[in-house]
């Protein structure tokens, strides 16, 4: 693309993401966008919106309303020449596609040593905080990070949703692309429109701090963010990641800030107990056990069902709860330890 | 089974049917007398009257929503005739497992305005009915309930009572693998199984013809051997005596049925869709002239069981019926947050002392900052 | 449409039809003559030959699999017929989704025995298929195939190329969602797909009868608004015909096909199984009588297609064809561990670098060890 | 029932999974089984065997082939009135009933306020290791643990499993019920039928010891007890723990024990990335930092696909690799350590 014709547009993160299929639809002609409501409607969050008129029927495709047809035709266009990009309307209803997207979008490739594979992407909107009812507001990535041959990402900003958006579209693995629904509008950014995509084994150094490592990923990143500025007036200069690429995920940036600030608090909006926090905790505790400096913490939604909307914030951490973890965590010391060892 | 040549070979024929039919036209005129079944006149009056409240309750609702007092709510304009007649139609041992636009029939059976508003409004407590405790809540995943639905006819039969499980979806549902797999299990165990669909002509933005390439929905009853029957969904009369017909077939052993009822959505998907956007303005100007209130009116009219005195009195009392629940729905205290917890598990497990300890304690220092 | 009373109102019937037929009858005799489309002699020898091969191999794989030197195996005793007309039937350009009893199809299509054996031997490898790079690997949950083969059914219509997809399951399959969703869409989006169902009569040890309640599995098409179609499975040319016609609809854009093959699994399910627990053998043995390969040999011996000799000579090369592809797989070696890795991602992650390392060592290791 | 009547029996893990539905449709009468081949056939493990024959065609159900549905009638049944207990063939297939379990199975409850409830438990054969085909030597336990509501449960022994599946079928929670195939037909112990459940919120100490924790469940407790017994000849003193209860589970016990030996590692089947074995790992972190001499480790399986039976003893962790790696863990000086704090 010549640069002269390069854009650069202030947009929302789903402005971005309509952006990044808009770009991509052009740069690969084998793309097909499908799912429920994703022509004439241009999808219930509008992420399609345009794309029918600018590149018909064909390749933009309204399914019938069966979660696990759209996974599995959505595996057998990609085994065949294809590059499909699906919408799951709500990642609550992903539930019926997992059959099919744990046996055969994750296996294709290693099943048949590579003969065929799943250049393909699931999109889905995730996370809490707008009101909607049951169902609407799930946070499940780890599911998905448990199963070995799938890509997990998650964007948190319009910039990085462009690119990882146009990564996770040429990348000739699935991947389950994850958009933080409660920030699809929440502000706006530069996003140049230049077709460059973002690497999908590397997380994100929002902000640099040397005694507490932050890692976060999707809406969330906006309340660390958020404590993370609290914190630095209170003295803690926290380092922030983005995770961005759950998994595989960019072990190695992570330790090595831990080695640098000795402490590391996760956060994340899916409940705890196995969640991809547990992850991390126990990759910083495998790999940077010797420079920890206090124990991992995980500030999560609760170990329960996301609550309907009356109650979805008693559920989501909040930046006060960040913030007072942190402090916590900070202020321990490790000379407990040293009477048993 | 007849024998016709068809290209080059010899081929049998098997042929299969579904029926069809519809009773009272746009005008409140009856097609045929009605069957005694579906004939008690004291009935009608009252389906009408929840019709009626259903409509303006549905109008409240949307006005809720537009001013920040309610979640996102589907609306059941123009469908209020399907819900109403299996609310009338239902025994109340009948166990009933709706889809979210059954507002009049699950206040036919005993679900409360304030509950409903409760669920709308983003509180689980709208789905712990006072009355009909059996039946299922309203399902938001597609098609799931319709299982649920043969399970619970599957748990009448074990236990040899002779009632009937009820469920309903939409036309968008049937493409969904839940709807076949239990129409399938339907007919293969004979269970006592009604299920409805509200076939509104859209999913969301999808038109039927994009769900399927089958003439009609009733249709696909054929693959799994039992009775299809499509009924004109505007048609009060026409779907409760199908449903009628059918609950008794179920009553009596004699297995499931599958009841298509035709009608149109006259609103949007929800309060979060703009029909607008993909739905041709004619195409709805011509459904309303076939709404089923109206119908069902004409012909109450019609046989002087209905006036316009009696119109202006039912108009009152359901607004004040559908402000009082409103207010004791806004007066509901929202629960707290270590309710999350209270209803997880039977008990709360001893690893998540910690959390419900933090959540209780959230709750308490929200108290204090009220104070 | 018919208008008939049935209860106590007049109700429209809607009708449907499939079509069923069968051509050549256990003696080997015809019904009517054989459509030009399928009367090409050399190909039906050709078929022939492929079904004793099959059944010859099957022998074999399960001597192996009691031998532990084959995993579970899937016998297609019985049911040689549909697949070798499958085999036959489709172009080297379509792409064919198989199921777990397609191997005469599959070897038609140009998999070798040996990939075969390493399939059920337990390496990936056999899934690798030399000569028919685009066709889907065996499937093993049951049904998902269906949309995979919709997938590329899709695939060729996007891309303009008429061809097709023809996708295979059994009986028990169709009870499963992802068959239904499919038949739906196939219809709704006028797929170039070609649906064969085996029905075998049985899942494992779940009769037809307990899957469905209807007369035949071909008539859920008619749920999906396309063309369903019964033939004899155990019948060669009626298979063959009833998919030529189907292939020929599809590539000239006229939609889709369901074709229910009716036939019997005279072995196992697999050799993990014994029929014996739950299977009549009466049933069995009047099974034997329709058998597909017996069949086809009486026409082609009543027409001077075949004799004893030939019979000899077929049986000896088969032997050696299948001993030698033994052979070659037994003596194919195990992949190293580190195979895990190399096919699971485009490339290998990063973060899986130490894990790759790990598993490069043990095979080090065990190379250590064998010198 | 009179101690009398109690008998005493030498079984097989698969045995005493039998015994324990029978001796459950005794005590339950509202207590059905269903699941594929279920009925005539006993189960393609026999674990229904003679239950068809014992209890009838209405307590026993063989279904059609459709795992969404098993489910999905489970949910109905349990709602009104009965206590179904559904058979899942293999892990593998169990997919197509995740939206079942994850939307209505866990949150039933929940969202009716306990107006109804789900008493039911789903049973499926897990794990590698018999020289099956493909997707039948899953363990995805992980994504059921992480499924608020749900409760999972593995039990390693044939007396454990009596005891375990008895519990679980009490429970009126509804319970992923996992049995480690592998060993199905290892060895037999003497199980007494008396109708006694075992607690669902208790791991059990199978192996006293005061230098390492080790914990596993499943059938890599086999592996592990070996492990042990290898690693006590060479001076490590391991404490076994067997989780059972996979979620929710008894973190009390697995931190006390940490907090005296000062040293853990988890071994499990599945693999390693999101697995339950990271969330143990984190909590050990978080709640017995101070006592920790080393990091903890984790034996798993690889990340990757569960390969084909050729390769499976590739994938699955082995005695020597446990032993391999808790030796160099217990060999960890955490020295290294105190320079950076
Ligand atoms: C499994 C699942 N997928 C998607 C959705 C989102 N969704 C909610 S309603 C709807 C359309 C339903 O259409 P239909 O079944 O015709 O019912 P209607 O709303 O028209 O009454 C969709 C796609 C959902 N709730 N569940
Ligand atoms: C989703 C899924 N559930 C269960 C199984 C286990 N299983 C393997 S074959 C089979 C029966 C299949 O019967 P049918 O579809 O009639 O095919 P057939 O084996 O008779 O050819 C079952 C239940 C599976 N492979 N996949
Ligand atoms: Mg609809
Ligand atoms: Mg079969």
């Amino acid at each position: 693309m010549s640069e002269s014709h390069v854009k650069t547009l202030e947009l929302t993160l789903i402005e971005s993401i309509n952006l990044a299929l808009n770009r991509a639809m052009i740069l690969h002609p084998e793309m097909v966008v499908l799912g429920e409501d994703v022509g004439v409607n241009g999808g219930v969050f509008r992420a399609t919106e345009g794309l029918r008129d600018k590149f018909g029927l064909k390749r933009v495709m309204d399914t019938p309303l069966a979660e696990a047809l759209i996974a599995g035709i959505t595996v057998g266009m990609a085994a065949q020449g294809l590059r499909p990009v699906a919408e799951i309307q709500f990642m609550g209803f992903i539930f019926a596609a997992m059959e099919q997207l744990a046996t055969h979008a994750a296996r294709l490739r290693n099943r048949t040593r590579g003969r065929l594979s799943c250049p393909m992407v699931i999109r889905a909107p995730y996370g809490g905080g707008i009101h909607a009812p049951e169902h609407h507001s799930e946070s499940t990535e780890a599911l998905f990070a448990h199963i070995p041959g799938l890509r997990v990402v998650i964007p948190s900003s319009p910039v990085r949703a462009y690119g990882l958006l146009l990564s996770a579209i040429e990348s000739n693995d699935p991947v389950i692309f994850l958009e933080p629904k409660r920030i699809y509008r929440l502000t706006k950014s530069n996003v140049i429109d230049n077709g460059k995509s973002l690497p999908l084994d590397s997380c994100f150094i929002l902000r640099e701090g040397k005694d507490m490592t932050l890692v976060s990923w999707g809406a969330m990143i906006t309340e660390t963010m958020q404590a993370a500025k609290i914190l630095a007036s209170k003295d803690i200069d926290c380092e922030v990641i983005d995770l961005a690429t759950i998994s595989p995920f960019d072990r190695e940036t992570i330790v090595h800030s831990v080695k640098k600030t000795g402490r590391c608090c996760i956060i994340h909006e899916a409940s705890r107990n196995c969640g991809v926090g547990a992850e991390i905790a126990a990759c910083v505790s495998e790999f940077a056990f010797p420079y920890l400096k206090a124990p991992t913490s995980r500030i999560c939604g609760y170990d329960t069902i996301m609550p309907y909307f009356q109650n979805e914030q008693d559920y989501l951490p909040s930046v006060e709860k960040i913030v007072d973890t942190v402090v916590a965590s900070y202020a321990s010391k490790k000379e407990a330890a040293y009477a048993n060892i | 089974m007849t024998t016709v040549t068809s290209n080059s070979i010899n081929k049998e024929q098997l042929n299969f049917s579904i029926s069809r039919y519809s009773l009272l036209n746009n005008k409140g005129e009856l097609s045929e007398e009605l069957p005694e079944s579906i004939a008690d006149m004291k009935q009608a009056l009252h389906a009408y009257k929840t019709m009626v409240l259903g409509r303006a309750f549905d109008k409240k609702a949307i006005a809720l929503q537009r001013t920040g007092k309610l979640g996102t709510y589907p609306s059941i304009l123009g469908q209020e005739a399907i819900s109403t007649a299996i609310g009338v139609a239902l025994d109340e041992k009948d166990i009933f497992a709706p889809y979210y636009r059954d507002l009049t029939a699950q206040y036919l059976r005993g679900v409360s305005l304030k509950e409903m508003l409760l669920y709308w409004g983003g509180s689980e407590q709208g789905s712990n009915y006072q009355n009909c405790k059996k039946d299922f809540p309203v399902c938001i995943p597609i098609a799931t309930q319709l299982s649920h639905a043969a399970g619970a006819a599957i748990s009448l039969k074990v236990q040899g009572i002779h009632q009937a499980a009820l469920v309903t979806c939409g036309d968008g549902a049937t493409s969904k693998g839940d709807f076949l797999e239990t129409l399938n299990l339907a007919g293969a165990w004979q269970l006592p199984l009604v299920m409805v669909v509200n076939n509104n002509q859209w999913a969301i933005s999808t038109p039927r013809s994009v769900q399927c390439a089958a003439q009609t929905i009733a249709q696909k009853a054929i693959g799994a051997g039992i009775e299809g029957v499509v009924v004109d969904g505007n048609d009060y009369f026409a779907v409760l005596f199908a449903i009628k017909e059918a609950l008794v077939k179920a009553y009596s052993g004699k297995g499931a049925t599958l009841i298509e009822a035709v009608t149109y959505r006259l609103g949007d998907h929800t309060t979060a869709d703009d029909a607008d956007r993909y739905r041709d303005p004619k195409e709805l100007k011509q459904a309303w002239k076939n709404e089923p209130i109206k119908r069902l009116q004409n012909y109450l009219l019609k046989h002087n069981l209905w006036n316009e005195d009696k119109e202006r009195k039912l108009i009152e009392l359901v607004a004040s019926e559908i402000n009082e629940s409103v207010q004791a729905y806004l007066d509901e205290p929202k629960q707290g947050p270590e309710s999350m917890f209270e209803f997880l598990y039977e008990s709360i497990p001893e690893n998540l002392y910690d959390q419900y300890a933090e959540a209780k304690y959230q709750r308490f220092q929200t108290e204090i900052d009220k104070m």
